[in-house]
């Protein structure tokens, strides 16, 4: 009996080996140790085979002359620039041609989801076809097969296919004419500005109406009198002039206007072309994530189609398309990274190419471009956080 | 369950994949029974895959001297093709016995790299190369000119230096592959290619019309390739620097594949001593006596090997110009075996 | 006939006039109607008159074409041959026609279908506002009385996510009179809620049909019918088979298949 | 009841059930759907006419190129570079052992053909659902097969010629970077998945340290980093095969994407999954194990199946780091001056890209079969 009472009032212990607590400690203790045996074991490793080669680490090597060119900078940079200039112009070169590969495949990729949903069996079949080759050839094909295959159909300088405006594509890239707006044409942006707050101002004023007198105003057509026209006028009055640079043929290449070097072309294509895919699919899965009972209940309410979509359809569509559309976008910049192999300058090209080749620092280079690109992601993944607890929905 | 054979798998393809290379570099080329030679993927005359898959190429050469040194068959050598960005990674990591791979001897790759360079091959130095049709005479005619280049190479710096010295602008192309720069050049994208100039020469030859293209008179650098092997093993850069000499001792001797078994009577000592009929030199490499007998035998001398892969009759048709013997005008000269 | 005692109405009343096309007693008319899905013939010579406050419930086995068929008064569905009229207007092709209708004929879901992004009060005022033209303030007056009168004025601010099933089924109710509608169509409101929130729905459709609004019913609730309707008809395979005052169509059905149908679901 | 009155009117009873009636032509039928599907209003007209016109401006040429024009059977490139020729398969065709085999030994090809064979026989079975055996088959496909492969194709044993890596090429390299990967990264990214969902501090930050690190980073330098850092990890003297530091880069990469799709299909399954494996007594390694994981994995075959497309894409990036696959072997081929031609090129990069785009398209559509059929399985 007394036993019992005992046992009643203090539970009988668990053996030691069993306490999960316990249990949960030693694991995490052996993986802890066995890491940092690992961790030792690549580190006594470096260290002798680096010493064993008789190469120095560290990072000063930044702030010596990298004694190489670069044909595509956004700062000046020439063979007597440091490393770490270097490391900024391809940085600056993965992310221009990051954003507006962005650009471009987002405005592609929406078009093609919506395509593929359209009541129009041929415009669908011509967009499913598309995203299903496209998404199904690797990347680093493409690039070639833009570079290297399409390269090669082109003109060469003397025989630079002519377009309007002073547009000029041969085998060196694409030439286009650089406006050079005379003094009084800050007139005319400063018409374009004012439109552009004028139009907001109309906005806003058109939903308080909206909302106080139930009368639509015809916002759209406003944004087109108003920045169009004012800027026109503006022109027309203050007689501004924009001259145009025209590339011209000197020596070997055209010199002036805005050159884009084809390495820059067909990364651009490809990069957007291939994305372009994936968020037409994103797009395609947003749309159809919203039930369709919302649009049915939208019509049923009496909407005009416009109005549905604007106000039902896609701001849900958009809750569900945002997030992958994300992704794609940092896919995007990290696949920039292939321009190694068809020469254009970016971060990988630059840095984990040609810096790591000349200074020998294999490790201080890879992980600062590693840090790069994690950066990149973790920027990334806090505005994706940032707008998924804005946008969810409440539920109980 | 799954895991763990997964693991031993990996673990047994590892542990038989992943050669090991002591500081004793020979004993472990002769345990394994051939040497690993680290080449490029492809310039012809240098080393380049034949028609038939077989690597071919003077470098190529050099490698299988080494393996007739050591086995006594040129064929006991294994290439592995390396991108300019690998290769030195590739040597110093033991992957690769030696690297006989266009690669240029500078002061801060012998220093600086933990690798020993064993001689010079061939002397080269950089040149352009442009296309007949754009008419020009000189380098110094290319300000504006865009320019393929490999990228991390010294052909990149003389670039960058040659135009920067003389005040021309010029717009570097630069790919990772060397394919991909003659490509590049080949298609139009630049007007003008720039490397050794034995390699241009060697790139010519696979140009689609070889004859539309003109090497430019100017070379703007010394480019001195040659072999190079890890640091700390003294034996193994004996072997790798007196299997280049001895192929030279042999052109300078007048040795060839050809003569070689009626030259073992010769009277010369010095011939007496190449061949190992006098002396035994290759002791002190842990070598056979008959070390560079064998390599002559087997792939001919200096001489040899350069008109069977660049010489004037081949495809490149290079002269020997500096790479002539010191006793022609040149400047190959290799240390006498005594 | 009780006659309309919202005083938010009288705004609209203007309007609604105007709309008003035809001035005969007959809400909705349904002439030699047919449909296919694809092959498939859903809906077979469907005949049906709604007066002006007529409350019909439609009853039938699952796939019969009873949602089909009130679908069609408001043109989610589109009929092949035949005729439907509603409020005077026939309905055509037409998108003009189409907005005409679907502003005068209110839609209850089996699933609600709420708006999960916008709060009860802005599901209810969206259509007020954007359809109508309604003023905000007036919109938001009007959806306040019918939230009201569905009992839920304090779940306004919540969204559609944090009410129970019967409560979102009210929301979609009062979201659909604040349109104002002349007739009111129910595809099974009930079928996807639990037994007592069946009970608060039904409660709101029985006042609905007190203030003599037109409503068409489709719907497994029986009570609800024999307390309400005026007319009940059941359909099978797409046609109607018998259709009757609720008590002799209760108690003395006179076709096999209906007889059989309620012998189901009665017991 | 003031509707006793119009009780007679309303009351009616069906004599005779109508038939079906056959569906009017605006309903079925080829003018319908023309007319609902191009047609259907005026802007879906203009725009049917828009794409017509587009798929004339671009399929005829097209079609010259690919097969009217093109160039079959050759000796070399003259035919190819004759004005107008489309592509030039003849070159493809000549360069086929290459692009298959790659450096492999001409004599000991046979191996890697019983290798392709062998891997079909397993992996057909494997798919197909209805087949038994699963466990059995997916153990010798995953576990055996690739040991048998590695045997069979560097040899050195069983009587069997050495072939070294760096002689292994083409297609074959493709198949096997692509494999390795999959059999690698499928139990390792379960691994990382379950590590995430840990309770304990430290195993769930290193799983998840571990995944956001790699997603983070562009495969290439990963693969960069696998070339020339990797050598400096191993101790002083140990050299690690060049194919082997791509394929650790390729698997550990994968692994992490694939942990990512094994935890979504972990948090898919409901919360009384978990606790009824506890209720049962199960403990933690064999509720996994039997009731987990299986559910968990099954959910996900689809998710399973597009990363190994991507994985199998990813192989492709190999070439920048001087492996032989079978864009390499294309890249190489199309300076072959035999063919040289205008069309070599764009010959080749087709031919890569549709050899690609067969396997991936395929497993794309094996991935909407599978979720088809999990989808259907779920409904009552």
């Amino acid at each position: 009996m007394a036993d019992i009472e005992a046992r009643q009032k203090s539970p009988p212990k668990t053996s030691f080996w069993n306490d999960p607590k316990i249990r949960g400690l030693f694991y995490q203790f052996v993986v802890m140790g066995a890491l940092a045996a690992f961790a030792i074991f690549i580190a006594l490793n470096t260290a002798a085979n680096l010493a064993r080669q008789g190469k120095t680490t560290g990072f000063e090597f930044f702030f010596s002359t990298a004694g190489f060119d670069i044909f595509f900078t956004l700062i000046p940079y020439s063979r007597a620039s440091f490393y770490w200039e270097a490391f900024l112009v391809g940085l600056l070169n993965t992310l221009l041609v990051s954003a507006i590969g962005i650009v471009i495949a987002t405005f592609l990729g929406f078009f093609l989801g919506i395509a593929r949903l359209s009541p129009n069996w041929i415009v669908a079949r011509i967009a499913t076809v598309y995203v299903e080759i496209i998404r199904n050839i690797p990347l680093l094909l493409q690039l070639f097969f833009w570079y290297f295959a399409v390269l090669k159909t082109l003109p060469g300088v003397r025989q630079s296919l002519e377009f309007a405006g002073g547009t000029i594509l041969n085998q060196r890239g694409l030439y286009l004419a650089r406006p050079l707006p005379d003094d009084n044409f800050t007139f005319v942006i400063w018409a374009f500005l004012i439109a552009i707050v004028a139009w907001l101002v109309v906005k806003a004023w058109a939903k308080r109406r909206l909302e106080s007198t139930g009368k639509r105003f015809p916002v759209a057509w406003t944004f087109l009198v108003l920045v169009v026209f004012l800027p026109a006028i503006t022109w027309l009055t203050t007689g501004a002039n924009v001259a145009f640079e025209y590339p011209e043929l000197s020596g070997f290449n055209f010199v002036g206007g805005i050159e884009l070097p084809p390495e820059f072309v067909a990364l651009l294509l490809g990069l957007s072309l291939y994305t372009a895919a994936f968020i037409g699919e994103t797009v395609r899965a947003g749309i159809l994530a919203v039930d369709h009972g919302q649009t049915e209940a939208a019509q049923s309410l009496g909407f005009r189609d416009g109005d549905r979509l604007r106000l039902v359809v896609i701001p849900q569509a958009m809750r569900v398309i945002v997030p992958p559309l994300t992704s794609q976008y940092l896919n995007l910049t990290k696949n920039s990274s292939l321009a190694a192999a068809i020469g254009y300058p970016e971060l990988v090209s630059v840095f984990l190419g040609t810096t790591l080749n000349q200074t020998g620092r294999a490790i201080e280079v890879v992980f600062i471009t590693m840090l790069v690109y994690l950066t990149l992601s973790l920027v990334t993944s806090v505005f994706m956080n940032w707008y998924n607890a804005r946008v969810a929905l409440v539920e109980r | 369950m799954k895991n763990t054979i997964v693991t031993i798998a990996l673990g047994g393809a590892m542990a038989l994949m992943a050669g090991t290379a002591s500081a004793q570099t020979l004993e472990a080329i002769q345990a394994k029974g051939y040497v690993q030679c680290g080449v490029t993927a492809g310039v012809p005359g240098f080393s380049a895959p034949d028609a038939d898959n077989n690597w071919s190429g003077i470098e190529v050469d050099y490698c299988r001297a080494l393996g007739a040194a050591i086995f006594d068959d040129a064929d006991a050598v294994r290439f592995t093709p390396l991108t300019s960005t690998e290769r030195f990674a590739a040597l110093s990591s033991g992957e690769i016995d030696v690297l006989s791979r266009t690669t240029t001897w500078t002061m801060s790759r012998d220093t600086g790299l933990g690798i020993n360079f064993a001689g010079t091959l061939f002397y080269d130095g950089q040149g352009f190369m442009v296309r007949k049709s754009d008419g020009i005479a000189s380098a110094f005619d290319l300000s504006g000119a865009a320019v393929c280049i490999e990228s991390g190479t010294t052909t990149e710096l003389n670039a960058a230096d040659f135009f920067s010295a003389n005040g021309m602008d010029y717009n570097p192309i630069v790919f990772i592959d060397q394919d991909e720069v003659v490509k590049a050049y080949e298609d139009g994208r630049c007007d003008v290619y720039t490397t050794d100039s034995s390699a241009l020469a060697a790139e010519r030859t696979r140009l689609g019309n070889p004859d539309d293209h003109v090497i430019l008179a100017e070379i703007i650098s010394k480019e001195p390739l040659g072999p190079s092997v890890r640091q700390g093993d003294d034996v193994w850069l004996n072997i790798a620097r007196w299997t280049l000499f001895a192929i030279l001792n042999a052109e300078e001797l007048g040795v060839t594949q050809a003569n070689v078994d009626e030259m073992l009577g010769s009277n010369d000592p010095a011939i007496k001593r190449l061949l190992g009929v006098e002396g035994d030199f290759g002791a002190a490499m842990g070598l056979s006596k008959d070390w560079a007998y064998n390599i002559i035998k087997a792939l001919g001398n200096y001489s040899e090997m350069y008109e069977r892969h660049v010489g004037p009759d081949t495809a490149i048709g290079l002269a020997r110009g500096v790479n002539a013997l010191w006793t022609d005008g040149g400047i190959q000269y290799a240390p006498p075996i005594r | 006939m009780a006659t309309d005692t919202i005083t938010a109405d009288d705004d609209l009343a203007v309007e609604r006039t105007k709309l008003t096309v035809s001035e005969t007693d007959v809400a909705v008319e349904i002439v030699d109607m047919h449909k296919w899905f694809g092959d498939f013939n859903v809906l077979r010579d469907i005949n049906l008159k709604v007066m002006r406050g007529e409350r019909i419930v439609i009853a039938g086995p699952s796939g019969s074409g009873k949602s089909t068929l009130i679908r069609c008064v408001n043109r989610l569905e589109e009929h092949q041959r035949g005729k439907v009229i509603v409020d005077g207007v026939e309905l055509t092709s037409d998108l003009k026609r189409i907005d005409v209708v679907r502003r005068e004929v209110g839609m209850v879901f089996q699933h609600f279908n709420l708006f999960p992004h916008l709060t009860i009060l802005e599901n209810c005022t969206l259509a007020p506002i954007w359809v109508r033209g309604l003023p905000k303030v007036e919109a938001e007056k009007v959806a306040m009385h019918y939230l009201e009168r569905v009992k839920i004025p304090e779940q306004a601010n919540k969204y559609p996510g944090q009410l129970s099933g019967g409560q979102q089924q009210r929301v979609a109710i009062a979201r659909s009179l604040c349109m104002n509608p002349k007739i009111m169509l129910f595809d099974e409101p009930t079928s996807a809620l639990d037994p007592e929130m069946i009970k608060e729905v039904l409660e709101v459709m029985v006042g609905l049909a007190e203030d003599g609004m037109t409503m068409l019913v489709v719907t497994h609730e029986m009570g609800f019918a024999r307390q309400v309707a005026n007319r009940v008809m059941f359909m099978d395979e797409g046609q109607i088979i018998e259709q009757n005052e609720p008590e002799e169509f209760f108690s003395n059905p006179k076709h096999e298949r209906t007889k059989h149908f309620l012998s189901q679901i009665l017991h | 009841m003031s509707t006793t009155n119009a009780t007679k009117e309303i009351s009616f009873v069906r004599e005779e059930m109508l038939p079906e009636m056959p569906a009017p032509s605006s309903v079925v039928g080829p003018v319908a759907w023309i007319r609902s599907s191009l047609f259907s209003s005026p802007g879906n007209s203009i725009l049917t006419i828009a794409s017509a016109l587009l798929l004339l401006w671009i399929m005829p040429p097209l079609y010259n190129f690919l097969i009217g024009n093109a160039v079959f059977i050759a000796e070399d490139g003259a035919a190819c570079r004759v004005e107008g020729a489309g592509a030039c398969w003849a070159f493809i065709w000549s360069r086929m052992d290459f692009f298959i085999y790659g450096f492999f030994p001409a004599e000991e090809q046979w191996r890697v053909n019983i290798a392709f064979a062998l891997g079909l026989v397993l992996i057909v079975p494997l798919m197909w659902p209805e087949l038994p055996f699963k466990v059995v088959n997916a153990l010798a496909f995953f576990v055996g097969y690739p040991i048998i492969v590695f045997i069979l194709l560097s040899g050195g044993m069983f009587g069997l010629t050495e072939v070294p890596t760096v002689n292994w090429g083409g297609l074959t390299v493709t198949l096997i970077i692509g494999l390795v990967g999959i059999v690698t990264s499928l139990p390792l990214g379960i691994v990382l998945a379950l590590g995430r969902q840990s309770k304990m501090p430290v195993i769930k930050s290193v799983c998840v340290m571990f995944i956001e690190l790699w997603r983070a980073v562009p495969l290439i330098t990963v693969l960069f980093m696998a070339s020339v850092m990797l050598p400096l990890f191993v101790p002083v003297g140990v050299s690690v095969d060049k194919l082997l530091r791509a394929l650790v880069g390729v698997s550990l990469f994968s692994a992490a994407y694939m942990a990512e799709v094994v935890r979504g299909g972990l948090q898919a399954l409901p919360r009384g999954q978990y606790e009824a494996a506890g209720a049962l007594g199960l403990n933690y390694w064999k509720s996994m194990s039997f009731i987990i994981l299986p559910q968990a994995l099954k959910h996900v075959i689809p998710g399973i199946v597009n990363s190994f497309i991507a994985l199998f894409k990813d192989t492709s990036l190999v070439s920048i780091v001087g492996i032989f696959d079978l864009l390499n072997t294309v890249q190489a081929s199309n300076s072959d001056l035999n063919w040289a031609s205008e069309q070599q090129a764009v010959t080749g990069y087709i031919f890569a890209a549709a050899v690609f785009w067969v396997f991936c398209f395929s497993m794309s559509r094996y991935s909407i079969y599978m979720e088809h059929r999990l989808h259907t399985g779920h409904k009552r």
